[in-house]
């Protein structure tokens, strides 16, 4: 068990473990649970530090245990699994924090951060599974973390949301149980390799291959919430803030998205899904999906709901990326995964803000907010300006190297579809921004807490300003030595060659 | 000569074979369920008959004890308990009379298919009993042969005590088992009227009892060299312990509830013992030490004896003997 | 040799216990615990004599087989031991506190004849797995009716009863075909002996009708799909720990003899065509358990429903294992099930029980807010549904996967959609409890508090239930001792 | 023995089997069940036996004798159990069979009426 | 030279950025309202005596040069910066009693920076950066005053503005890829592909009040304060146009289908502006349209030079010298309706006329005037066009000159300072900004490089009547109307509302109920207290009666003789099989 092992394997229980002793403390410990809650965090974030600077080196690092004959479950750090497992330790540190400070006096507390450590485990296992059959453990296990999440309040439409959300994810995990069985039949254990495994497959099993790539997309669709398979996502909106930013911003969703990425490059390799003719329809599907998500988010009054919408349509961003063959592209997908990270995590705090400090719930209740929450709301602004893709705001960058891919591998469509939504993104933001900033606040919010000195309570204000801060850091600094633009560039070049 | 003698055992036979369907026919649909209980234990003996003309004393001996003398007597009773009950309980109202009339409670529709399917079954039976060869020593020629090396003469014996112990340990197991199932689920009551005041009865039994215990040793001891044995020898001691629970002799017995729970287990372990015991002596499960197979099959199966009678008896005491502390 | 002393301690140690548990009534639960080391002890030599020698073979009094009967002990039965073993461990735990709870005077009594029972019924199923001796497979078969059928009457409430009545005959007349089968069998090959069968065996209209009666015998013991009726409610209104026994263990006794007539003693007579009628009755079962599971009223039935569901899976190991390639694929991932189901099912028992104790009842409806009640219960029955479920970390799951791949590589896809729909519908009607731990009941009552003990005895089988997916390496290496066909 | 008459008695004991299973099925009240199972054990021993009985020589095989022995005694013991189970049964619910009506709709209500209270 | 030259170049887009960061900081906050103007000093200091192809680059930010002064973007910046130096010192005046100063300084300041970006841009990231702030920060000035007519034109303006922003990103995107580099100068080796030209004509389009894509003009120039509306007139609207110079490849090739596009839709511009222009009842809407016929006037240059790229390096100073003389002159007249209005004494009135005056008659093209010398500029490259259009051209622009003189009339009728005026407004702070201005207007086109070469052709008679014809023309049409005004005193406004085809689209999205008003009903959520557990059944009425179905059966199958039949049956199966299998 070299060190490299045991870092892995560190990352991965730092949650795990902390997830298992708080679930058996009392409610009452408030402060060891916080203590607790830090320590994993922290712990978790030094040792992702570490991984991010050996595998900068060119360490390599693995780790793996045959649980079943002839199946291993096996943990291994290329550059696409620290770009995803960076992003979720940096968010989850910060969502912890606000988590603490949001469900100050609730309920069930002890319950809800050990789901909530189960839930990073199973995220950055995901992001860390070095073969098929871990990846899809790990996928099956976010799933089970995430339901009581989702169900935590107990009201009969969290229940019902929860419901759906099951409903949703677990016939997705089944096809993606089916395709998995169906893919290692075909090329025995299946490890994730640079430019995928089904060289020697492409001849003979050509229909098959297309087949599985279906299924595949089928059952992790559900989760990157592409068009037909995204009904779960707004209905989970019942979830209490800092678990609907887990969900969208880090978790779930972006497990979604990883796992498409994971199939397309580590898989099938981009070339060969692009012979076999895979890529269009994808790139369909997420062109679909991102202007249904953006038209949709328009309408929709509960802010919470219309970032949702949004999400279902930014994540298809990721998925347009790996749809378009071309390192541009790729780049562009990749490094949204982290830019929509941090975006949607800021938004969602702000969200939880307004809920948590103002009671309100709907857009159109926010009027004047950015005059009682100043900080907060200029944080929400900076995300929002930054999903719209001002520049110099990092979704600028994606969105730049996104349609500078689309336009070299030849379809123009993609980068008018970019354009389309950039344009349906600021109809659904900037009314949100237009009514903080530009009118009257109300004589008396709905349900309003005083927070002493700060607009809100300190962890709650803290989360979204530093993570405000990394919108703006990633997109100026995008170009600098050390960003997510720049690692992105080393996970192409690895993918395309020299 | 050996013509005529076939000839008329053919003739017995199929009297035989006739009379067993007939009763065994009435005992289960006779509409009046007392009739089918003494039916049924006629059918008993028939087939105690049934065992002796296919050349099996021994089984012949414990169908006549325990196949239909205990059995019939247990059904009996609980025949006259449910009809107490029912009187007692709800009058003539929802339960069916169990006297009255034939309500079996299944429509004809399926009765008539249920009995269309029983023929099937009897017909497929037939079609495989009619391919079995006429001659077949099975394993006799086995046994026979290693009979000597079992320390019993009697064939059956050496079966039951030597070569097969491990399924008569069981089945002494399930003797057991069946006792403490019985007392788990019920009470029992000590049966209704006395007899102490009738003085034939009772001189009768002062005198019975004790040649019925005289008869169980003996058959114990026989059992090595003929038919007899621990079952038909505990059959018989059953019988004395009914008797004496009818005429009220043994309520001093059952209150000693220590003893009588050792007593019934008595077999099992006494078996359990042995066992290990000869596995510590020779390496080998229930393997009796050479020569010793003899003496070893009379410890067991005197200890088998006890357990035996006295749960073959207290089942038809029917329940705990009496209330815990 | 102490292989030998490992198969009489397993049967005979658990049988002498349950006789010195019936005379000494009130320090059972010493006796039961004392047995258990015993067995462990006896079960752990024989696992290492297994593994180094492969299939031990123990001819009881020195007598070879056709005469006389022979215990043997290869890969399947050392796990069913093992399965047996452990839960039967859990349920003495659990069963200590039980019966103590109530302090009148029927409880008293009932704790009193639980432990001979209990032993009784350990004792059957250990001398059930060893023997290879058909004749004797019908004593142990009775031995184990007889007991479970008095302990599902332990209960003593009405439904118990009469559940237990129906369950007896069914046992009894099922054991009669059984036998029935036995004494044509001799009649045809004069042995009783497994392995002696598997040579004399030729097909022949005898030996068709004999397996045909001693297969239906069995599969009415093993309650698949259409003579399930007796099942459910006796394992529903059984006290808790019995329930848990029954499902988790006796009628895998009866799947077991199938599987030894079926793949050793028959296995010339055994055609694709009977093993796809197998697997058939096995999907109905799936379908037909899950689909009343989602419409029961209370708890218990729900699962013991589930316990007719599962069991169909265990079926859809004769197509599957009979099969060249993949066979053992199959054989594996069915019995590594078989000991996951054991597991979950027990946990979910005993959480059945707690929640019984805590709440008074069991209607799922009225069990809103049951957080406030028994959390590491609930944990529990989660992580079992888990396993039931068969999702990725849990040994469920490594037993549908090696299942699924099986089905995969034969061909036999139609097994693969039944399985997935399966696991579907018990995900359905899992989460149609759990979803109950999440509702916010504003005026819960207040629970009756439940002894640690039995909590963390169900958590223990739950977590073992998800934990034993991620060792289940080991035991694939153990079946592959004595696996009947090369 | 000639061996016409094995055929008759192996034909008897597999009447007597279906008798005991037909009775089995069709009878509803308690005691009519024990019986007929009774019965139908006695059916599968005239068979064990009169297999047993085909052997040449002076002695009949004793395997099966000792089978039917065995079996014998678990029957007793199975009627003891029955019996005492069938009488707790009368006790509980006053009706002599565990039928619950004609084609077990008795059941159906009980669900139907436990899932709506 | 390169650090000193790279220095200026940061500071002229650094200062501004860096007073609107700090207005954020409380303390700091009365500082910056005052040292607003201060932020457009160093850009003015630049375009006058910054070295031409000085370059900055950020290493941080990224490798090859990000800002660079060339000879265009020193025009740019020259009248960009005035403009916004004057609106910033009058801004201070104007807004004295304002409710929420910091909030317009900040987009002010933005709003500046993003101007000041684009002009110096020396690559498409900075440029569309600059391009973007801008956008959205004078979106921020239009919805300032915070009326409903505010928020509508806002809503208005900032749709289009995005919509304008994604189509020239994705043009952007196309020159990039084709060019393969992202610095501006050597763009235009590629042939610029079809699709990218439509996206760039039609995004700056949006931004240079293009003929259907003005209508968000009308709206927001007059909404916003005046100072916004200054800029908004004066600077911003020229981002479209230089937008149009840098990327298009004019003098590179020819671009028959852009060049015919271009010269049509600004005639079309021109005309309309006159038209809808003359009916308005607002001042700033009148200057508002009066803007879109100038920008349709120099878009018909740009179509020249797309048409004859050879004519194109001598139509380029001719369009420059227009937007600068455009620029400055609107810029004027939007400044002077403040103090027009607020003019008390006889003195101030007569200033306030002069000054409204004169820059009018710029505008108008009067002889020896800035629009003098920026028309004839025009005209006498007319002459490169093919002969159908030279002629048209020829005519088409006294007449245009001609509207412009109309609308100029209507707008003096309008504002023109009359006794007795009690206006509360003290507009203490704005005369001299103005003034500043007016000055600068009649000045400042002369300073261009190119303007002097041009003056000698000018003092000949026929060029003098050249000039006057259309002036007078339009003076009488306008005496003409004035007249009229008695008998027919209809609001004609009414007929053709402000913002002419905005106001059609509008009813179109609200038939198909897209555009909701504003509502500001505010819904009292039920919060997420603990709604009664009120338990629906969990399962829909038609799984209800399945779940019927199946318990009836299951008991049916609980019965004794089903249970038998099947057994029965379970065992002949098997049976079956085996024979079958067997024989």
């Amino acid at each position: 068990m070299s060190i490299h092992a045991l870092t892995l394997l560190g990352i991965l229980f730092s949650s795990f473990l902390t997830g298992l002793v708080i679930f058996f403390l009392k409610e009452e410990s408030h402060r060891l649970r916080t203590w607790l809650n830090m320590l994993g965090a922290g712990l978790k974030l030094v040792l992702v530090a570490a991984l991010l600077w050996g595998v900068h080196e060119g360490k390599d690092y693995s780790w793996s245990f045959e649980f079943l004959p002839g199946l291993q479950l096996a943990l291994g750090a290329d550059a696409n699994s620290v770009l995803f497992v960076t992003l979720s330790t940096v968010l989850w540190f910060w969502t912890t924090l606000y988590a603490v400070g949001y469900l100050e006096d609730s309920p069930h507390r002890s319950r809800f951060f050990g789901f909530f450590s189960l839930c990073v485990t199973a995220t950055t296992g995901i992001a860390l599974s070095a073969n098929l059959i871990t990846f899809l453990i790990f996928y099956e296990l976010l799933t089970v973390s995430t339901y009581p999440l989702v169900v935590h309040r107990g009201t009969p439409d969290a229940l019902r949301g929860g419901r759906i959300y099951l409903t949703y994810t677990l016939i997705g995990g089944t096809v993606l149980l089916l395709a998995v069985a169906w893919f290692s039949r075909l090329a025995g254990p299946v490890a994730f390799k640079e430019r995928g495994v089904i060289e020697a497959l492409m001849a003979t099993h050509r229909g098959e291959l297309q087949l599985l790539f279906f299924l595949f997309v089928l059952g992790i669709g559900v989760k990157a919430a592409i068009v037909p398979l995204h009904g779960w996502l707004p209905k989970a909106m019942v979830a209490p803030a800092p678990v609907s930013s887990l969900l969208h911003a880090v978790a779930v969703v972006k497990a979604g998205a990883f796992g498409i990425v994971r199939i397309v490059y580590d898989l099938y390799g981009v070339e060969n899904a692009a012979k076999l003719g895979l890529l269009p329809p994808l790139a369909v599907a997420a062109s679909v999906t991102i202007i249904y998500g953006s038209v949709r988010a328009v309408f929709q009054d509960e802010l919470k709901k219309r970032l949702a919408y949004s999400t279902v349509s930014q994540v298809s961003y990721i998925v347009l990326g790996t749809a378009i063959l071309g390192p541009l592209a790729t780049i562009g997908g990749l490094v949204h995964l982290v830019h929509q990270g941090i975006m949607k995590i800021t938004l969602f705090f702000g969200a939880g803000n307004y809920a948590e400090t103002l009671g309100i719930h709907r857009v159109s209740e926010m009027n004047g907010v950015g005059r009682r929450m100043p900080l907060t709301t200029a944080a929400f602004t900076v995300a929002a300006l930054g999903m719209i893709g001002v520049p110099p705001l990092a979704g600028y960058v994606s969105k730049w190297y996104l349609k500078k891919g689309a336009i070299t591998a030849g379809d123009e469509w993609v980068a008018l579809v970019l354009a389309g939504s950039s344009l349906l993104n600021a109809a659904y933001f900037l009314p949100i921004l237009y009514r903080a900033w530009f009118l009257a606040p109300p004589k008396t919010w709905p349900r309003e807490h005083p927070f002493g000195k700060w607009e809100t309570h300190w962890m709650l204000l803290a989360a979204p300003l530093v993570t405000a801060a990394l919108v703006v850091w990633a997109g100026v600094f995008a170009e600098s030595s050390f960003s997510p633009l720049a690692w992105v560039k080393l996970i192409a070049a690895r993918e395309y060659g020299p | 000569m050996d013509r005529e003698i076939a000839m008329m055992s053919h003739v017995f036979d199929w009297i035989l074979v006739l009379l067993v369907l007939a009763l065994a026919w009435r005992s289960l649909n006779d509409c009046d369920l007392f009739r089918g209980v003494i039916q049924f234990i006629a059918l008993g003996l028939l087939l105690a008959v049934a065992w002796l003309r296919l050349r099996a004393p021994d089984v012949a001996l414990a169908e006549a004890a325990v196949g239909s003398g205990l059995t019939g007597a247990l059904i009996l009773s609980a025949l006259v308990r449910m009809r107490q009950r029912e009187r007692r309980g709800v009058p003539a109202s929802a339960s069916s009379d169990t006297s009255r009339t034939l309500q079996s409670g299944t429509s004809n529709r399926s009765r008539v298919l249920i009995g269309a399917l029983s023929l099937a079954l009897l017909t497929a039976l037939g079609w495989a009993v009619f391919r079995f060869s006429a001659q077949s020593s099975g394993l006799a020629v086995e046994s026979l042969a290693k009979l000597p090396e079992s320390g019993v003469t009697n064939p059956v014996t050496a079966v039951l005590l030597n070569f097969r112990a491990y399924d008569t340990l069981l089945e002494i197991g399930v003797l057991l088992l069946a006792i403490v199932g019985v007392w788990a689920l019920r009470r029992g009551e000590r049966p209704g009227d006395d007899l102490r005041e009738r003085p034939l009865l009772m001189s009768l039994l002062r005198l019975l009892l004790p040649v019925l215990v005289l008869a169980a040793g003996y058959l114990l001891w026989i059992g090595a060299s003929a038919p007899g044995g621990a079952f038909q020898g505990g059959a018989l001691l059953a019988g004395a312990l009914v008797l004496g629970l009818l005429a009220g002799l043994a309520g001093r017995f059952l209150r000693r509830e220590r003893l009588l729970r050792t007593g019934l287990t008595l077999g099992v372990l006494v078996f359990a013992a042995a066992g290990l015991l000869a596995l510590w002596r020779t390496g080998g499960l229930l393997q009796y030490p050479a020569g010793q197979g003899g003496a070893w099959i009379l410890v067991i199966e005197a200890a088998a004896l006890i357990s035996i009678g006295l749960t073959l008896g207290l089942l038809y005491l029917g329940g705990r003997p009496e209330e815990e502390k | 040799m102490t292989a030998s002393w490992s198969f009489a301690l397993l049967v005979l140690g658990p049988l002498m216990a349950a006789a010195l548990a019936f005379v000494f009534p009130r320090r059972g639960r010493g006796v039961a615990l004392a047995a258990a080391g015993i067995t462990a002890g006896a079960w752990v030599g024989l696992v290492r004599e297994v593994m180094a020698g492969g299939v031990q073979i123990q001819r009881v009094g020195g007598w070879s087989a056709p005469l006389g009967i022979d215990l043997r002990a290869d890969g399947l039965a050392v796990l069913m031991l093992m399965v047996t073993g452990l839960i039967s461990g859990a349920v003495t735990l659990y069963s200590g506190r039980y019966f103590r709870d109530a302090h009148d005077l029927e409880s008293a009594h009932r704790e009193r004849y639980f432990w001979p029972l209990f032993l009784f019924l350990w004792a059957a199923l250990n001398a059930l797995f060893l023997s290879a001796d058909i004749f004797n497979l019908y004593v142990t078969l009775e031995l184990l009716g007889f007991a479970a059928v008095a302990l599902v009457a332990l209960a003593g409430n009405r439904e118990a009863l009469k559940s237990a009545m129906r369950y007896l005959f069914v046992s009894l007349a099922a054991s009669l075909f059984y036998l029935l089968g036995v004494a044509l069998v001799y009649g045809q090959c004069a042995t009783v002996d497994l392995t002696l069968l598997a040579a004399k065996a030729q097909p022949g209209p005898t030996l068709w009708v004999a397996l045909a009666l001693m297969t239906g015998g069995l599969l009415a013991k093993a309650a698949l799909f259409p003579l399930h009726f007796w099942l459910p409610p006796a394992h529903a209104n059984a006290p808790a720990p019995v329930s848990a026994l029954l499902s988790a263990l006796v009628v895998k006794g009866a799947f077991y003899i199938l599987l030894r007539l079926w793949f050793e003693a028959f296995h010339s007579l055994n055609t694709p065509a009977v093993a796809q009628v197998f697997g058939g009755l096995g999907a109905a079962a799936i379908l037909w358990g899950s689909a009343n599971a989602l419409f029961q009223p209370r708890l218990k039935l729900l699962v013991a429903y589930s316990t007719v569901a599962q069991l169909g899976y265990l079926f859809l190991l004769f197509p599957l294992a009979a099969a060249r390639d993949g066979g053992f694929l199959a054989w594996s991932g069915g019995l590594i099930f078989l000991a996951a189901h054991a597991c979950a099912k027990t946990a979910m028992f005993l959480t059945a029980g707690n929640i019984l104790h805590a709440a008074g009842h069991d209607r799922i409806k009225d069990l809103g807010g049951i957080t406030h009640v028994p959390p590491i219960s609930t944990f529990a029955f989660g992580l079992a549904g888990l396993s039931l479920i068969g999702l990725p970390p849990s040994s469920g799951f490594a037993g549908k996967w090696l299942l699924l791949s099986a089905s995969l590589v034969q061909g036999q896809w139609w097994w693969v959609v039944v399985m997935l729909v399966g696991s579907l519908l018990a995900a359905a009607y899992v989460m149609r409890v759990l979803t109950r731990a999440f509702t916010r009941v504003p005026d819960a009552t207040a629970p009756h508090p439940i002894p640690p003990v039995m909590e963390w005895t169900a958590l223990a089988m739950a977590v073992l239930a998800v934990g034993f997916g991620l060792v289940a390496r080991w035991p694939a290496e153990l079946l592959r001792v004595g696996v009947p066909w090369p | 023995m000639p061996d016409t008459d094995h055929r008759l008695y192996l034909v008897a004991g597999a009447a007597l089997f279906a008798i005991g299973f037909y009775s089995l099925v069709v009878q509803t009240h308690l005691l009519r069940r024990i019986m007929a199972l009774n019965v139908m054990g006695s059916g599968v021993f005239l068979v064990f036996l009169t297999l047993a009985d085909r052997t040449t020589g002076s002695v009949a095989d004793p395997v099966p004798h000792a089978m039917v022995l065995t079996g014998i005694v678990v029957a007793v013991c199975a009627t003891g159990l029955a019996l005492a189970l069938a009488d707790r049964v009368q006790a509980a619910t006053n009706k002599v069979d565990v039928d619950d009506g004609p084609d077990g709709s008795q059941d159906a209500t009980d669900a139907k009426e436990a899932r709506r209270g | 030279m390169s650090d000193l030259a790279s220095l200026q170049l940061q500071l002229a887009v650094g200062a501004p950025l860096a007073m609107a960061l700090l207005l954020a900081v409380r303390a700091w906050r009365h500082v910056v309202l005052r040292g607003v103007p201060l932020a457009a000093v160093p850009a003015l200091l630049l375009a006058l005596a910054g070295p031409v192809g000085a370059n900055a680059a950020l290493p941080w930010l990224a490798e090859h040069p990000v800002l660079e002064l060339d000879a265009i973007g020193r025009v740019f910046l020259g009248f960009t910066s005035v403009l916004w130096l004057v609106s910033g010192w009058y801004a201070r005046g104007y807004l004295a009693n304002d409710a929420h100063p910091a909030r317009f300084y900040l987009f002010f300041l933005l709003a500046m920076t993003g101007n000041f970006g684009l002009v110096l841009a020396a690559d498409v990231p900075t440029f569309y950066a600059g391009f973007g702030l801008m956008g959205l920060a004078s979106a921020g000035l239009v919805f300032h005053r915070g009326d409903a007519e505010a928020t509508r034109a806002g809503r208005i303006y900032l749709a289009l503005a995005m919509l304008g922003e994604v189509l020239i990103l994705t043009g952007l995107v196309f020159l990039v890829v084709a060019g393969g580099t992202t610095q501006i100068a050597e763009l235009h080796h590629g042939v610029v592909s079809r699709p990218a030209l439509l996206l760039l004509l039609a995004g700056f389009g949006i931004k240079a009040g293009g003929l259907t894509l003005h209508f968000w003009l009308p709206l927001a120039h007059p909404a916003a304060p005046v100072p916004a509306s200054a800029v908004l007139s004066g600077a911003m609207i020229k981002a479209g146009l230089l937008g149009w110079i840098r990327f298009l490849p004019l003098g590179e090739a020819t671009l028959p289908g852009c060049g015919f596009t271009l010269l049509s839709a600004g005639l079309g511009a021109a005309f309309l502006g006159t038209l809808v222009g003359v009916a308005q009842t607002n001042p700033k809407t009148v200057l508002a349209y009066s803007s879109i016929s100038q920008m349709g006037i120099i878009m018909t240059g740009l179509g020249i030079g797309a048409l004859r790229p050879e004519a194109w390096p001598v139509m380029q100073t001719a369009v420059l010298i227009y937007a600068t003389h455009h620029a400055l002159a609107k810029g004027a007249l939007f400044l002077g309706v403040g103090p027009a209005h607020a003019a008390h004494t006889r003195r101030q009135r007569i200033l306030a006329g002069v000054g409204l005056l004169l820059p009018a008659l710029a505008l108008a093209g009067a002889p020896f005037t800035s629009g003098a010398l920026a028309k004839t500029g025009l005209k006498a490259n007319i002459g490169f066009l093919p002969e159908g259009w030279a002629m048209a051209l020829a005519i088409l622009l006294p007449l245009a000159a001609a509207g412009t003189t109309l609308k100029m009339a209507r707008f003096l009728w309008l504002t023109w300072p009359r006794s007795g005026q009690t206006t509360v407004a003290t507009a203490r702070g704005l005369w001299l900004p103005w003034l500043f201005l007016v000055a600068a207007t009649l000045a400042g086109v002369w300073l261009l490089p190119g303007a002097l070469e041009v003056l000698p052709q000018k003092l000949s008679p026929e060029k003098v009547w050249d000039a006057l014809w259309p002036l007078l023309f339009g003076g009488a049409l306008a005496a003409l109307g004035a007249w009229l005004r008695r008998w027919f005193s209809g609001d004609l406004s009414r007929c053709l509302p402000a913002g002419d085809m905005g106001v059609l689209i509008e009813r179109l999205l609200a038939r198909l109920h897209l555009h909701r008003p504003v509502k500001d009903t505010v819904h009292h959520n039920h919060g997420h207290g603990l709604s009664p557990a009120h338990e629906a059944s969990p399962w829909s009425p038609r799984l209800e009666r399945a779940g019927e179905f199946l318990t009836t059966l299951e008991a049916r199958l609980r019965s004794w003789p089903v249970t038998g039949a099947l057994w029965l049956l379970l065992v002949g199966l098997f049976l079956v099989l085996l024979a079958r299998a067997g024989s």
